[in-house]
C-alpha cells in the first residue's frame, strides 16, 4: 500500500513540475529534462506498483531488478545490438528506404508504373511480416541476412507512399513557375518537387526507423544463430529470465529512441521552412 | 524596330468546368502584340485577365480557338525559354533563401556561376532588395516577397515578359520606381511586355496598347493604341494626352461594369 | 477505370512470369537433390514439371497456390474450420477493432501533444519508445496479464493491434494539426475562437491528407497486429494461426494461400480508406 | 462443477490426445469437473501463463519446469503421464554425420524456449563446445519446422519421434538418408509432458481434490487413447481450430505418442526424476539448474487418483 | 461622437531575430486612435505597417513598450472580439465554399443560422460576389478572393476593424465602389478604422488621418490629420483640400524613401 502511494505521489509531483517546465521558456535543457522527468516518473510507479502489488518477478521485474541485470550483462546486449541493430536492422533499412525512394521515383515519372505498380505494390507490400519471416528464413538463412530481408519488406511500403504522396505535394503554382521555365523532368524534380517532398519523405523515415528495429528483432523468432536481441528475448521467456528480456527491450528503446531522434534532427535542419518546424 | 507580330490570338475562349456549372473565363478573344510593344491588360476582377496571360504563357489550354507566339505553338515557345512570368501571388519557395529563388531560374538554364552572382545582384538591386538575399520568404513584407519574384523574373535574358500585377502590392513611391525601370529595361532590351494591372495610370504611363477587357464572359471590349512617344518621363503624367487617354481607358472600363 | 487495368495486368503479368522463374530456381536444388538420392537424372521438363508441382517447395508455383485458395475459400462451408473465409473473419474482427482502438488512441494523443505543452514535450519521446519494444516479445506478458485481470477474447488481440497502429497515426496526425500556416491560425485568433473551435474549423480539415496516408499504414500495422496477436493467444483460428501452423509442417502451400490472403485482406481495407479519401478530399474542395 | 483450465506446452495435436480425449468422452465430466483447455504454441511459455494466474495446471517439460522453480517459481510435477522421452537429433548422412564424433565443426539445429536444456547437457556431457569454434558445433536456434535439414543449412535438426522426424520423411528423405540420436540411447534424456501445478495452491485441499479427480480423468482418457489410437486422433482433429492438422499425420503421431506412455500409470517414477536432475546438473560450465531442487513433485495427486 | 482613445500605443518596439541578425520592424512607435476614427497607414513595403497592425490585433508581442486598446490589453480586447481583421493576403480556407468562408467567423461567434444567412448574403453582395457562395476559393480569380475575405471580416460586428492592403489587387472601379461603401459603413457603424494602403489618393479619400511609416527601423515619420470633412463625395477629389493633402503625404513618404 505504502508503494502504491508513493508511486501516486512520484506521479503528481513529476507532472507538476513538467507543467511549471514546460510553461516557462523553452530552452535546449528543458526539451531534455521534461521528457526524463516524465520518464522518471514512469519508472517510479512501475517501481512501486510491483513492489506494493508484489508482482512475480517472472511476469513482471521491477525496473531496480532490470537496471542491475543490465549492468551485469553489458557484453551480451552489446553482442546483440550489433548483430541484430548494425548487422540486421540498419543495413536493412539504408537497403529498403533506398529502393522504395527509388520506386517511388520512378513510379512518379512512369505514369503507367504507377497506375500498374502502386495498386500491385499495395496488395505485395501488404503481406504481413510474421508471414514473410520463416519464408525470408527459409531463403536467406539463419544470419543477419534474412533479418536485413524482413526490415527491407517492413519498411518499403511507408517509405514509398510516403514519398510518392510527397512528390505529388507541390503546389499549382509552384509547378506553373516551372513550366514557365519549360525546365525538364529532372530539374523540376531536382528544384521543386524533392525538396517540397522532404516533409513527407521524413513522415516515411520516422516512421520506418522503428518498423526496422522491430522487423529485425522479430525475424530472429523464426530462427537465428544464437545470439541477438530477438533470439535472447524469446529464449530469455523460456528461461523466466524476465530482468534479462527487459534489458534487452530497454537497449531496443534506446537505440530506436536514439535512431528515431537522430532522423528527426536531420529532419528539422532539411524541412527548417516547412510550418510544422516553425510553430 | 521590326513589326513582326510576337503573340497572336485567334478567337480564343476557354471555358472552366466547376462544380456549379460552366464558367466562361475567355470568350473570343483575338489580339496580335507585336514586337517591342508594351501591352497593358486592365479590367474589373473576374474578367479573365489572368486566364489569358496563362494561355499565352501555354499554362492553360484553350478551349477552343488558337494561339501562336514568335509564329508557333505557345508550348513550343514555352519549351524555348521565350517568357519570363510575374505571377499574381509571389510564389516563392519557403526552402530558398531569397537570392536562391532568383538564382532557381538561372540555375535552371545553366547560367555560368559568376554570372549569375551578378545577375542576381543586379536584380535584387532593381527591387531594392539588397542585403535580403540571405533571408527566407517567410522573413519578408508582402510587398518585399512581391518584388523578389519580379526579381525573378527579370534575372534571366526572355523575350517576352508576362506580369500579372506585379506591382499591385507596392506602394506608389516604389511603384514609381519600378515603372521607371520597367520602361528603361524594356527600350534598352526591346522586349515585349504583356502586363496585367488595375491602376489607371499605370497602364497609361507604361503602355503602347491598353487592352480593356469585361467579365462574364471574358471578352475584349476595348484596345487602345497609346499616341504617347516611346520615350515617358514621369512628368508625361500631367500632359493632356495623358489624361485624354486615361479617360478612355475609364470610361470603357465603366462601360463593363454597368454592363455586369 | 480502363487506363488502369492494362498497366495493373501488365505488372502483373510480370510478376507471374517472374515468380514462375524463381519457383524453378529456388526449388530445383530439391528436385536434384531428391533425384541424386533416387540415381535418376532430369531432363529440362521433368525438372521444370517437378519444381511447380512440390508438395512442400521453398517457392510453391502461383497456379498451386490459387488451387489451395480456391480450395480452401469456394470449396469449404465458411463455417468450417478449414476455410480460409472462416480465418480471414476472425482476423478481420480482431483487425477493425483494434484499428478503431489504435485510431482513436492516436488522434487523442496527437490533439494532446498539439494543444498541451507539457505531453508535447514529454510524452512524444515516449510514443516513439513504445514502437522500438518488440511486440512479438511483449504480446504473451500483455496476453498473460490481461487474462490475470479477467480480460480474454477478441480484446486482447486487438490490443496489440491498436499498440501498432497508434503511432503511425499519432504521428501523422501530429505533423497534420500542425499544418495550417501562420495567417490562418491568426486568423482564427482574431475571432478569438476557442481551442476546440480552432481544432474542428481549421486544424482538423487541414490535417485531413496527412490523416489518410497515416490511415492506411495503421491499417496495414493493425492487420499485422491481431496477426502477431494471434500467436500468443494460442494460434486457435484466424490466419495468423494458418501462417504458424503451416509454418510448424513447413506447407509452404498453405503459409502463401495465407500470406495472400492477408495481403488481399490488407490491400481492399487500404482501398476503402483510399475511397474514403478521395471523396472526403473531393467533398472538401482539395485536389 | 469445478472450473480447471489446462495449458498445453504445444498446439493441440496428437501429443496431448488424453486430454481431449477425457474431455470429449466425458471423462472429466464425470469427475465433476469443467476443464478448458488451452492450446500452447511457439510463443506461449506455459510457465509464465501458470505464473499469471492464467492455468490451474499445465503441460510441461522437466527441465523447463525445474530451471523455472531456481527463478523462484515453485512449480510441482504432480503426474507424469510420459514415461520415456522422443526427442532425438536427427542428421543427413549426404552432410557427414554418422556418429557423435562427426559433430564437431558441423551446424546443428536447436530448440529453445525453455526447450535447449537436454541439448546443452548432452554436449556438455560429450564436451563439445557450442560456440561455433573448430572443434565444436555452431548451433541455430531452429524455427517452427524442419526446413534447415532439408534446405541443408544445417546438418541436424532437432527432431521429436513423433512429429518433425516424420515432416522430414514425409518431405522425401528416407530413413536410409538420416542418422538419429535418440536422448534416451545416449542416456541423456529427460522426462517430458509432465503435468504441473503452483506449490502454494496445492496447499488448498480443495484445489488439491480438484487435481486429484483431473489426473484421474487425464489418465483413464490416456489409456483410451493408447487403446484406440485412431478414434483419439479423430477427436484431436475435431479440436484442432486452426484447421492444419491432417488425418494421416496425427494418426501416425498417436501411435508415437503411444509408446511414450505407453510405460506410466501417471506417478512419476523417482529413478526417472533423479535421472533427469543429474543429467541438468552436469550442465559443465553453464547448468541449467545449480542444486538439486526439493520438492519439485509429489505422488500425494497420483496416490490419491490411482487407488 | 466621443473622443475616447480606442488604440493606444506607447513607445512600441519589435524586432524579429533572424538568421542573419535582428531586424528592427518597429522602434519606438508611439499612437492614439480614438474612437470613430479612420486611420491610414502608409510607407514603403518593409516598413513595418502589418507589424503594426498585428500587434494591434494581439498576433505578434512588441519587445518593449505599451499597446493598450479599448484601456484594456491587446489581448483582452481580442478575446472579447473586438476586431475585425482583412490580411495582405486573402487566406480562404481551401475547403471551404467562398459562402463556407464567409461564415466561418459568424458559426465561431455563435450567431443564429438565420442571422448568418442574412449577413452572409449581406456582405457578398457589398463586395458584389453575390452568385458565388458555392465556389470554391481557387475557383475564383485573385481580386474575388480579396473580396471575399473582405467579406469575411465585415460579416461579425466589431468595433475595429484592422484592414492590411485591402483593395490592392481590385482594379479601380471597384476600388472606388468598396471605398464608397466603406466609407459609408463607418458613418454609419461608427467604427474605428485602421487601414494600410499604398494609395496617396485612397489614404487621403478615406482617412480622418494619415501616419506615414518609414523603414529600417520601423518608425512614424508624420502623422496628418485630415481638414476633410467627414462627409465625402468621390469628386471631393479634385478638391484643392484634397490635392494638398495627398502631396503632404506623398513628400512624407519620398523623405522616408530617401531617408534610407
Ligand atoms: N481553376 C479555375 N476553375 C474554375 N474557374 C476558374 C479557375 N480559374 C479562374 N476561374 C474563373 O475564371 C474567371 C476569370 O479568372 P481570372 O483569374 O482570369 O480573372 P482576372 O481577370 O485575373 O481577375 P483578377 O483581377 O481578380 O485577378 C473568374 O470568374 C474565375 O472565377
Ligand atoms: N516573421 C518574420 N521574421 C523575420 N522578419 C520579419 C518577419 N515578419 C516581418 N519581418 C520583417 O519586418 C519588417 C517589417 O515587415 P512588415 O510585414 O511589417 O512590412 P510592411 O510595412 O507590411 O510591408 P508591405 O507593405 O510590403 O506589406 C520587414 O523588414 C520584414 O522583413
Ligand atoms: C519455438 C519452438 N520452441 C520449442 C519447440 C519444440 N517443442 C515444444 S513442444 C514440442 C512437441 C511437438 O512437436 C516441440 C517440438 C519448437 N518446435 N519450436
Ligand atoms: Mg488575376
Ligand atoms: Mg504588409
Amino acid at each position: 500500500m505504502m508503494w502504491i502511494v508513493f508511486a501516486l505521489a512520484v506521479w503528481a509531483v513529476g507532472w507538476r513540475v513538467n507543467a511549471r517546465l514546460a510553461a516557462g521558456p523553452g530552452t535546449r535543457i528543458t526539451g531534455l529534462a521534461i521528457p526524463v522527468i516524465f520518464g522518471m516518473t514512469l519508472i517510479a510507479i512501475w517501481e512501486g506498483m510491483v513492489r506494493g502489488l508484489e508482482i512475480s518477478p517472472v511476469l513482471l521485474p521491477a525496473p531496480s531488478m532490470i537496471a542491475l541485470r543490465f549492468a551485469a550483462s553489458t557484453d551480451i546486449l552489446w553482442e546483440d545490438f550489433v548483430q541484430t541493430v548494425i548487422k540486421g536492422a540498419l543495413s536493412g533499412y539504408i537497403l529498403g528506404c533506398g529502393s522504395a525512394f527509388a520506386v517511388a521515383i520512378l513510379v512518379d515519372r512512369f505514369d503507367f508504373l504507377r497506375r500498374g505498380l502502386l495498386p500491385v505494390g499495395n496488395f505485395v507490400a501488404a503481406l504481413p511480416v510474421i508471414g514473410m519471416a520463416p519464408i525470408l528464413v527459409m531463403w536467406f538463412g539463419f544470419d543477419w541476412q534474412s533479418k536485413a530481408a524482413v526490415v527491407v519488406v517492413m519498411v518499403f511500403f511507408p517509405m514509398l507512399v510516403n514519398t510518392v504522396q510527397g512528390l505529388q505535394s507541390s503546389s499549382a503554382m509552384q509547378r506553373d513557375l516551372m513550366r514557365t521555365y519549360a525546365a525538364g523532368y529532372w530539374t523540376t524534380l531536382l528544384k521543386l518537387r524533392l525538396p517540397a517532398a522532404m516533409p513527407f519523405v521524413f513522415n516515411g523515415l520516422k516512421i520506418a526507423s522503428t518498423l526496422a528495429l522491430i522487423g529485425a528483432i522479430v525475424a530472429e523468432f523464426f530462427g537465428s544463430p544464437i545470439r541477438g536481441m530477438g533470439f535472447r528475448i524469446s529464449t530469455s521467456v523460456g528461461q523466466l529470465a524476465l530482468d534479462l528480456v527487459w534489458a534487452e527491450i530497454v537497449v531496443a528503446a534506446i537505440v530506436g529512441s536514439a535512431f528515431y531522434g537522430g532522423v528527426a534532427l536531420i529532419e528539422r535542419a532539411v524541412t527548417f521552412w516547412h510550418p510544422s518546424q516553425r510553430h | 524596330m521590326t513589326n513582326a507580330t510576337v503573340i497572336s490570338a485567334n478567337r480564343l475562349s476557354l471555358t472552366f468546368e466547376t462544380n456549379d456549372g460552366p464558367v466562361h473565363a475567355l470568350k473570343d478573344v483575338s489580339l496580335d502584340i507585336d514586337k517591342g510593344e508594351f501591352v497593358s491588360f486592365i479590367g474589373p476582377s473576374g474578367c479573365g485577365k489572368t486566364t489569358f496571360l496563362r494561355c499565352m504563357a501555354d499554362l492553360e489550354h484553350p478551349t477552343s480557338g488558337e494561339i501562336t507566339v514568335n509564329g508557333v505553338s505557345a508550348e513550343e515557345a514555352r519549351r524555348m525559354r521565350a517568357y519570363g512570368y510575374v505571377f499574381q501571388a509571389a510564389g516563392l519557395y519557403p526552402w530558398r533563401t531569397i537570392g536562391g529563388n532568383v538564382r532557381l531560374p538561372l540555375e535552371i538554364m545553366g547560367y555560368e556561376k559568376p554570372d549569375m552572382d551578378a545577375r542576381v545582384d543586379r536584380v535584387l538591386d532593381l527591387v531594392e532588395l539588397s542585403g535580403f538575399e540571405r533571408k527566407y520568404p517567410w522573413q519578408l513584407s508582402g510587398g518585399m516577397q512581391q518584388r523578389a519574384s519580379i526579381a525573378r523574373a527579370l534575372a534571366f535574358d526572355a523575350d517576352i515578359l508576362l506580369m500579372d500585377e506585379p506591382f499591385g502590392a507596392l506602394d506608389e513611391i516604389v511603384r514609381d520606381h519600378l515603372n521607371e525601370q520597367l520602361l528603361n529595361l524594356w527600350a534598352r532590351t526591346e522586349k515585349t511586355i504583356a502586363f496585367v494591372t488595375h491602376s489607371i495610370p499605370e497602364a497609361v504611363y507604361l503602355s503602347t496598347k491598353i487592352v480593356v477587357m469585361s467579365p462574364r464572359p471574358g471578352r475584349i471590349t476595348d484596345v487602345i493604341e497609346s499616341p504617347l512617344p516611346r520615350d515617358r518621363p514621369l512628368d508625361i503624367r500631367d500632359t493632356p494626352e495623358f489624361l485624354e487617354v486615361a479617360h478612355r481607358v475609364r470610361e470603357g472600363l465603366r462601360a463593363g461594369h454597368i454592363d455586369d | 477505370m480502363r487506363l488502369t487495368v492494362l498497366p495493373v495486368l501488365t505488372v502483373v503479368s510480370a510478376i507471374f512470369l517472374i515468380w514462375y522463374a524463381a519457383a524453378v530456381w529456388l526449388n530445383a536444388p530439391w528436385a536434384y537433390d531428391k533425384a541424386t538420392r533416387t540415381g535418376e537424372t532430369l531432363s529440362a521438363q521433368t525438372l521444370v514439371a517437378d519444381t511447380w508441382s512440390q508438395e512442400k517447395p521453398k517457392l510453391p508455383a502461383p497456379h498451386q497456390v490459387g488451387a489451395e485458395i480456391w480450395k480452401t475459400t469456394v470449396e469449404k462451408k465458411i463455417t468450417s474450420k478449414r476455410s480460409l473465409i472462416f480465418h480471414s473473419w476472425v482476423t478481420l474482427s480482431a483487425t477493425m477493432l483494434g484499428f478503431a482502438l489504435g485510431t482513436g488512441l492516436g488522434i487523442a494523443l496527437a490533439v494532446g501533444i498539439v494543444y498541451n505543452r507539457t505531453m508535447d514535450m514529454s510524452v512524444m519521446p515516449w510514443v516513439i519508445a513504445s514502437q522500438t519494444i518488440p511486440i512479438l516479445a511483449i504480446a504473451p506478458m500483455i496476453i498473460v496479464v490481461l487474462n490475470a485481470v479477467g480480460v480474454s477474447g477478441l480484446l486482447p488481440k486487438a490490443m496489440i493491434s491498436m499498440y501498432l497502429s497508434f503511432f503511425p497515426v499519432v504521428v501523422g496526425m501530429v505533423k497534420g494539426l500542425r499544418s495550417p500556416d501562420a495567417m490562418q491560425l491568426d486568423q482564427m485568433r482574431t475571432w478569438n475562437a476557442s481551442p476546440s473551435q480552432t481544432f474542428w474549423r481549421l486544424r482538423l480539415p487541414s490535417s485531413m491528407p496527412y490523416l489518410f496516408t497515416s490511415l492506411k499504414i495503421a491499417m496495414a500495422a493493425s492487420l499485422v497486429g491481431a496477426i502477431v496477436g494471434e500467436l500468443p493467444t494460442g494460434a486457435v483460428a484466424g490466419l495468423g494461426a494458418r501462417l504458424l501452423a503451416g509454418s510448424y509442417y513447413g506447407q509452404t502451400i498453405q503459409i502463401w494461400s495465407a500470406l495472400i490472403m492477408a495481403a488481399a485482406l490488407a490491400a481492399a481495407l487500404v482501398g476503402i480508406i483510399g475511397l474514403v479519401q478521395r471523396v472526403t478530399l473531393k467533398r472538401m474542395g482539395m485536389t | 462443477a469445478d472450473d480447471v483450465t489446462l495449458q498445453l506446452k504445444w498446439v493441440t495435436q496428437a501429443q496431448f490426445a488424453g486430454y481431449y480425449v477425457a474431455l470429449d468422452k466425458g471423462f472429466y465430466s464425470e469427475e465433476d469437473l469443467n476443464v478448458t483447455i488451452k492450446p500452447g504454441g511457439p510463443d506461449i511459455a506455459p510457465t509464465q501463463v501458470l505464473a499469471g494466474g492464467g492455468a490451474d495446471v499445465t503441460v510441461e517439460w522437466m527441465p523447463a519446469a525445474l530451471a523455472a522453480r531456481e527463478k523462484g517459481l515453485n512449480m510441482v510435477n504432480i503426474a507424469q503421464p510420459f514415461k520415456s522421452s522422443g526427442m532425438m537429433l536427427t542428421c543427413r548422412k549426404d552432410a557427414g554425420v554418422t556418429s557423435t564424433a562427426d559433430f564437431a565443426g558441423k551446424t546443428l539445429g536447436v530448440w529453445f524456449f525453455g526447450n535447449e536444456f537436454p541439448f546443452l547437457s548432452w554436449m556438455s556431457k560429450l564436451d563439445i563446445p557450442t560456440d561455433g569454434s573448430d572443434n565444436g558445433v555452431t548451433v541455430l536456434k531452429q524455427g517452427f519446422n524442419v526446413d534447415p535439414l532439408l534446405q541443408s543449412q544445417a546438418a541436424c535438426v532437432s527432431t521429436m519421434t513423433y512429429n518433425e522426424y516424420w515432416q522430414v520423411i514425409d518431405a522425401g528423405l528416407t530413413p536410409d538418408d538420416l542418422t538419429v540420436f535418440k536422448y534416451e540411447d545416449q542416456g541423456v534424456a529427460t522426462l517430458e509432458d509432465g503435468l504441473y501445478v503452483l506449490e502454494e495452491k496445492l496447499a488448498d485441499p480443495a484445489f488439491e481434490d480438484k487435481m486429484v479427480r483431473f489426473v484421474r480423468a487425464s489418465m483413464k482418457g490416456w489409456k483410451y487413447a493408447e487403446e484406440n489410437p485412431d478414434e483419439a486422433a479423430e477427436i484431436v482433429l475435431d479440436n484442432d481450430a486452426s484447421g492444419a492438422q491432417t488425418e494421416k499425420h496425427q494418426k501416425r503421431m498417436m501411435g508415437e505418442i503411444a509408446k511414450l506412455t505407453a510405460g506410466s500409470n501417471g506417478a512419476l517414477d523417482p529413478a526417472d526424476y533423479e535421472r533427469t536432475v543429474a543429467s541438468l546438473l552436469a550442465g559443465g560450465s553453464d547448468p541449467v539448474i545449480t542444486k538439486a531442487p526439493e520438492g519439485a513433485w509429489t505422488h500425494a495427486i497420483t496416490d490419491k487418483a490411482l487407488n
